[in-house]
């Protein structure tokens, strides 16, 4: 049920932006309007969410330990599983937002059914979000080639480097496949494995379309239905420059791309895609375990009520006495 | 509560590098202003429509390409019948320079070198040459 | 005759259908054996807290407050703005499942609501309802659901049934841990009085007396002093075992039921031979005669409660540094939450072993070391003498507790003591141990009689582990460093994989002791005879 | 009793196993199936064991010692999950239909067959009876054992 009134829901916001980027006036709305509304919510709604729950405190010292803790010298210590060190802890957290290490755990090669070596589908898992996320970054990072004039070397470096296999032109970018592929992976891995498919929610179905139609109106752009790039990039730097501009000529293709990365801009804020900026967050991994060395303040701290030692022996003074145990007053 | 100033940095890092074309921008002084070419002076029309050629001038080299290596067909009838010669050098480049035209948008859109002048030489290099 | 099958493909086609109406029906029918009683009116006013009344988790009509939504929602506000934990964890789950099959009760019960997502799920519907703005606006559309009675009921129908263990939040990416969703919906429910009495007893008695069990100061005397004696028997050796010594240089503190119960009371006389065999100038307390906390199962601040007297007590009787037995729960109140609970601990001494003069370096802070920490690096150092043939009639394997596990990683020190103190030790598969330990299914506060079944159910995973190196090895003895373990995985083997008992890490430390002085041992501490010497008898 | 063939065999028991499967809910029912590590899937991995063996022995000796093992692997944990006892032990029934259907040829002795289904079912149903007591007896012994030492005291007192 979720599944197709998400799609459809996509489908229905693509489709509009496709009707709009045919007519006059939309072309404005979808074209500028739109898209600095979207940067907006985007950057002050993750901005508050992270500032959200940074004013939530963190009481206590939770850290989850993956490994030994380092206690007697002579015993071998996991400084990155268990860190007791600030320095452990940025490793912990490197391997954890750039690899997915926790993630990564859960997979496991196995001698199952005989001699065969079989990989678990979580292996495929850790695989695909990880593909996902990087190619994600990759893709945002040459988008800046259309938001930067003149267009920096780097960005053109990682083109170069994205269209290693020169398949032919334009050039055919390994990140466009990988995300579609991962993408993909995730959408069927979360229709087919029942588990997973009974804790989806809408939102969980929404956000993937989304960045699936995002991705394919992109691949669509490029390879098959080719838009006017110097004009795209008119739009893209007048935005930037605040001059913003949408010349005609722009295909409607272009405004469907334009207006799911906008709505996926505003979505982020309100969704569990925040989870990029939580990650860093976490307290049960940013956390080194040392909290028999050093003290951890709870800054929202309060007196309790509690039974004293003189109250304990008052209550008891008899059998204590009785008992030959020495009393602070007899 | 000393973490928060670790995540207010975070955040702020965040923020610069995620509006790093803003600030680009404004410090370049960059304007949505597209490149200005180098028209041909002696031609007023292409060997296709301007929005095609605009999208799709790729498409037609190597549509050309194609045409000329693997089936040895070299003439091209526009889309207003007249016929031209399928020719990098000598159709293209007798009306734009690579310099001017070619490379302006190309650099502008981030588009990399086609591998074009892989096997073909710019006619304008060419001259500079021969003397 | 084979001619006349249909084929092979044919014949195994299968078709598996999934339920389609999804988990939001919050409908619980509490059925025997798989809830814990609620909690004695008695137990709840004497602790001071909400709503003390009879009620029956079967009952229709749970007797709650009457704004009793508003006190939920008005709680889950205040947690919000107190713990980051909370607040993140609501937020930032993908829902990607990594954490389903995690959870021993999931394994055990094969009910989905048990598997931690979708236990957090339960709490997080209701969070996006009332306090995100897409869940205001949209509803169940963005995954919101309606607080109601029902609600209630299934949360504290599941949230009861997790054991706080940590083994989810292992394999999450993000860290999310269930555990601390657990602590933080039970503080919510009980702020309308909606609690169990397993856990609430045991921490009215911990308040009053110093101890879970309610044993009174002469009660704990005699046991110790029971304890002595026994040691006596067995060794020939009086070992002196003080209680509220002034001026000791050393509080011990253990799980009390250390002293009241089998087969934990076999560590318990570890320990007292150990330290008599070392010199220890250490002392017991009477009044801090509770390492465990049940209060880290009800909510935080009846943990800081019950864990106060340690401070107190150490304060008081001017020790320079505390010592901890063998105990889950208790050390994970001690390492993660104590010194910032009741701390700074500035009137201790940093720990030094007296023995052997090593710097327990990683108890700067907090001062107090961990029992296993001590021997091993006594061992290390060479001033034990151990002959680890007495222990030869055990084939062991150790079953690392939860929270030593997850929440310290204590994962070392006692293997190596097991290694010098027994010849036969076996670890069992590499993805139930160390930490992916699985849970013995009866932590947290489940583990009473009345809850027997569900208890079977999440002890499943472990016990199917155990019987794994039961018939590879013959594993006989499974040992652990966890009172609760102690106490409820003898029931639990014995259901699962009889033939396996479940002893401490120290009990098999003072079998292979050999003692300055002692008579001509015989048997270990439970009474079974030496092997060694049955056969130095035979030759 | 005329030869089975092993794929046969196996059939059928990928038949039960996949209907016994079916009694637990959905999306569970499918993680007991894939999950092939018995440490991460102890209910499926019980399945996977006691099944082929029930299978054999049901074509084979129907040794009672061999039948009660396997079907104690599967029973003992349906034993303290959420079923009735009909519902524990009733999938030993499902052989039935599951025979109807792939032994089609005449020649198969569906009587006998029958007769050891029953059999089995009263052995299932043995086993979940004993499990059901365990249950109650290791709750004894648990109290006892919380009783123990009490009494241990209370007796060397009495006797000292």
């Amino acid at each position: 049920m979720s599944v197709f009134s998400s799609l459809i829901l996509v489908l229905v916001f693509a489709a509009l932006a496709y009707a709009g980027g045919l007519a006059g006036s939309s072309r404005w709305f979808m074209g500028v309007i739109l898209p600095y509304t979207a940067i907006l919510v985007f950057l002050g709604g993750l901005s508050y969410r992270v500032l959200r729950w940074a004013k939530s405190p963190v009481p206590f010292h939770i850290p989850t330990t993956c490994g030994q803790q380092k206690s007697l010298p002579w015993l071998k210590w996991s400084w990155l599983e268990n860190p007791q060190s600030k320095g452990g802890v940025l490793l912990r957290m490197a391997l954890e937002v750039l690899l997915f290490r926790s993630l990564f755990r859960n997979s496991r090669a196995q001698f199952l059914d005989g001699p065969r070596l079989r990989y678990g589908e979580e292996k495929f898992l850790w695989l695909s979000a990880l593909a996902f996320h990087w190619s994600l970054l990759i893709i945002l990072i040459r988008h800046l080639r259309f938001f930067v004039s003149p267009v920096p070397r780097f960005v053109m470096g990682l083109e170069a480097v994205d269209g290693f296999f020169q398949v032919s032109a334009p050039q055919l970018l390994v990140t466009d496949v990988v995300i579609l592929a991962a993408l993909l992976f995730l959408l069927q891995r979360r229709l087919r494995n029942p588990q997973v498919r009974y804790i989806s929610l809408f939102t969980d179905y929404f956000a993937l379309f989304l960045l699936l139609g995002i991705a394919f109106s992109g691949v669509l752009m490029r390879y098959f239905f080719r838009v006017d790039l110097e004009r795209v990039k008119e739009v893209a730097l007048g935005l930037v420059t605040f001059s913003p501009t949408v010349p005609a000529g722009v295909g409607p293709l272009f405004f469907v791309h334009l207006t799911l990365v906008s709505l996926l801009l505003i979505y982020f804020p309100f969704s569990k895609l925040v989870h990029m900026g939580g990650i860093f967050l976490s307290p049960t991994r940013n956390l080194a375990n040392d909290s028999r060395v050093k003290r951890h303040v709870n800054p929202w701290d309060y007196p309790v009520k509690v039974h004293t030692y003189a109250e304990w022996e008052e209550e008891f003074h008899d059998k204590i006495k009785a008992a030959g145990l020495p009393l602070e007053r007899e | 509560m000393r973490d928060r100033v670790w995540i207010v940095a975070g955040l702020l890092l965040f923020l610069a590098v995620i509006t790093y074309p803003f600030w680009h921008g404004v410090e370049a002084r960059a304007t949505s202003q597209p490149p200005v070419l180098v028209l041909p002076a002696h031609e007023k029309e292409c060997v296709a429509p301007i929005s095609y050629m605009r999208t799709s001038h790729m498409k037609l080299l190597l549509d050309w390409r194609n045409s000329v290596v693997r089936n040895d067909q070299r003439k091209y009838v526009s889309y207003d019948g007249k016929v031209y010669d399928m020719s990098l050098t000598g159709t293209c480049m007798k009306c734009h320079e690579k310099k001017g035209f070619c490379d302006r948008c190309h650099e502008y859109a981030g588009v990399g070198t086609p591998y074009c002048w892989n096997c073909h030489v710019d006619p304008a290099l060419a001259e500079v040459k021969r003397p | 005759m084979s001619e006349a099958l249909p084929k092979h493909e044919e014949l195994v086609q299968i078709r598996y259908d999934v339920p389609r109406n999804g988990w939001r029906s919050a409908h619980v029918d509490f059925r025997k054996g798989t809830y814990s009683y609620s909690a004695a009116p008695k137990n709840v006013q004497y602790l001071g807290m909400a709503n003390p009344r009879h009620w029956r988790p079967t009952d229709k009509d749970w007797k709650l407050p009457p704004d009793w939504k508003q006190i939920i929602l008005r709680g889950m506000k205040e947690r919000l703005e107190k713990f980051r934990s909370f607040r993140l964890f609501m937020d930032i789950c993908v829902r990607c499942g990594a954490c389903a099959d995690k959870c021993h009760f999931y394994l055990g019960s094969a009910d989905p609501k048990n598997m931690p997502v979708l236990r957090a799920e339960l709490v997080r519907s209701v969070y996006r309802r009332y306090f995100t703005a897409s869940g205001r606006l949209f509803r169940g559309l963005a995954g919101g659901r309606e607080l109601t009675e029902d609600v209630l009921k299934e949360w504290f129908y599941y949230f009861y049934q997790c054991t706080e263990c940590r083994r989810c939040s292992v394999f999450c990416p993000f860290g999310i841990d269930t555990a601390e969703v657990t602590m933080i919906v039970r503080e919510l429910l009980n702020l309308v009085g909606v609690n169990t009495n397993w856990v609430l007893e045991p921490a009215a008695n911990c308040f009053r007396t110093g101890n879970h069990l309610g044993v009174q100061p002469h009660g704990f005397k005699d046991s110790i002093d029971f304890a002595v004696d026994e040691l006596e028997e067995l060794t020939g050796i009086r070992v002196e075992a003080p209680i509220n010594k002034k001026g000791a240089e050393i509080l011990f503190v253990v799980p009390s039921a250390d002293y009241f119960a089998t087969p934990h009371y076999y560590t318990l006389l570890g320990y007292l031979a150990l330290f008599h065999e070392i010199g220890l100038d250490y002392t017991f307390s009477a009044y801090a005669s509770e390492g465990g906390n049940f209060g880290l199962f009800n909510s935080h601040e009846l943990m800081k409660r019950l864990n106060n007297k340690i401070y107190a007590e150490a304060k008081r009787l001017g020790v320079k540094w505390i010592l901890g037995g063998e105990c889950g729960h208790m050390w994970r109140v001690l390492h993660q939450y104590m010194d910032t609970m009741n701390g700074p601990a500035d009137f201790l001494e940093e720990p030094v072993s007296p023995v052997t003069g090593t710097r327990f370096e990683n108890a700067r802070s907090t001062k107090m070391v961990h029992i296993c920490e001590l021997t091993a690096d006594l061992i290390h150092n060479g001033k034990l003498k151990l002959d680890p043939s007495h222990n030869d009639h055990w084939r062991v394997t150790f079953h690392d507790s939860c929270n030593p596990a997850r929440g310290m990683g204590l994962l070392e020190e006692p293997r190596y003591i097991l290694r010098n103190v027994v010849n036969h030790f076996f670890e069992m598969p590499e993805n139930t141990i160390r930490e992916q330990t699985f849970c013995c299914g009866s932590g947290a506060g489940l583990g009473t009689d009345e809850n027997i079944e569900m208890r079977l159910r999440g002890g499943l995973p472990r016990a199917n582990a155990v019987k794994y190196v039961r018939d590879k090895h013959g594993v006989n003895l499974l040992t652990c460093i966890c009172a609760i373990d102690k106490a409820t995985l003898p029931t639990l083997l014995e259901y699962w994989t009889p033939g396996v008992e479940v002893g401490g890490v120290h009990e098999l430390v003072a079998n292979a002791l050999v003692m300055k002085g002692e008579k001509d041992r015989t048997t270990d501490l439970r009474g079974e005879p030496f092997p060694a010497k049955e056969a130095a008898v035979h030759a | 009793m005329p030869g089975i063939s092993p794929q046969t065999q196996q059939a059928i028991s990928e038949r039960w196993r996949a209907a016994i499967i079916q009694t637990y809910p959905g999306l569970t029912a499918e993680f007991l199936r894939q999950e092939k590590d018995p440490f991460r899937n102890p209910v499926g991995a019980a399945l996977r064991e006691g099944i082929p063996c029930l299978v054999a022995e049901l074509f084979g000796a129907m040794d009672p010692g061999k039948v009660s093992q396997a079907l104690e692997g599967i029973v003992r944990i349906r034993a303290i999950q959420d079923f009735s006892p009909k519902q524990a032990v009733g999938f030993v029934f499902e052989l039935r239909d599951i025979l109807r259907d792939v032994l089609r040829a005449p020649e198969a002795p569906l009587g006998e067959l029958h007769k050891r289904i029953d059999e089995m079912a009263l052995v299932a149903f043995d086993v979940f009876m004993r499990c059901r007591e365990q249950v109650y007896e290791v709750r004894l012994s648990e109290a006892r054992r919380a009783e123990g030492f009490r009494k241990r005291m209370v007796s060397r007192d009495a006797g000292g």
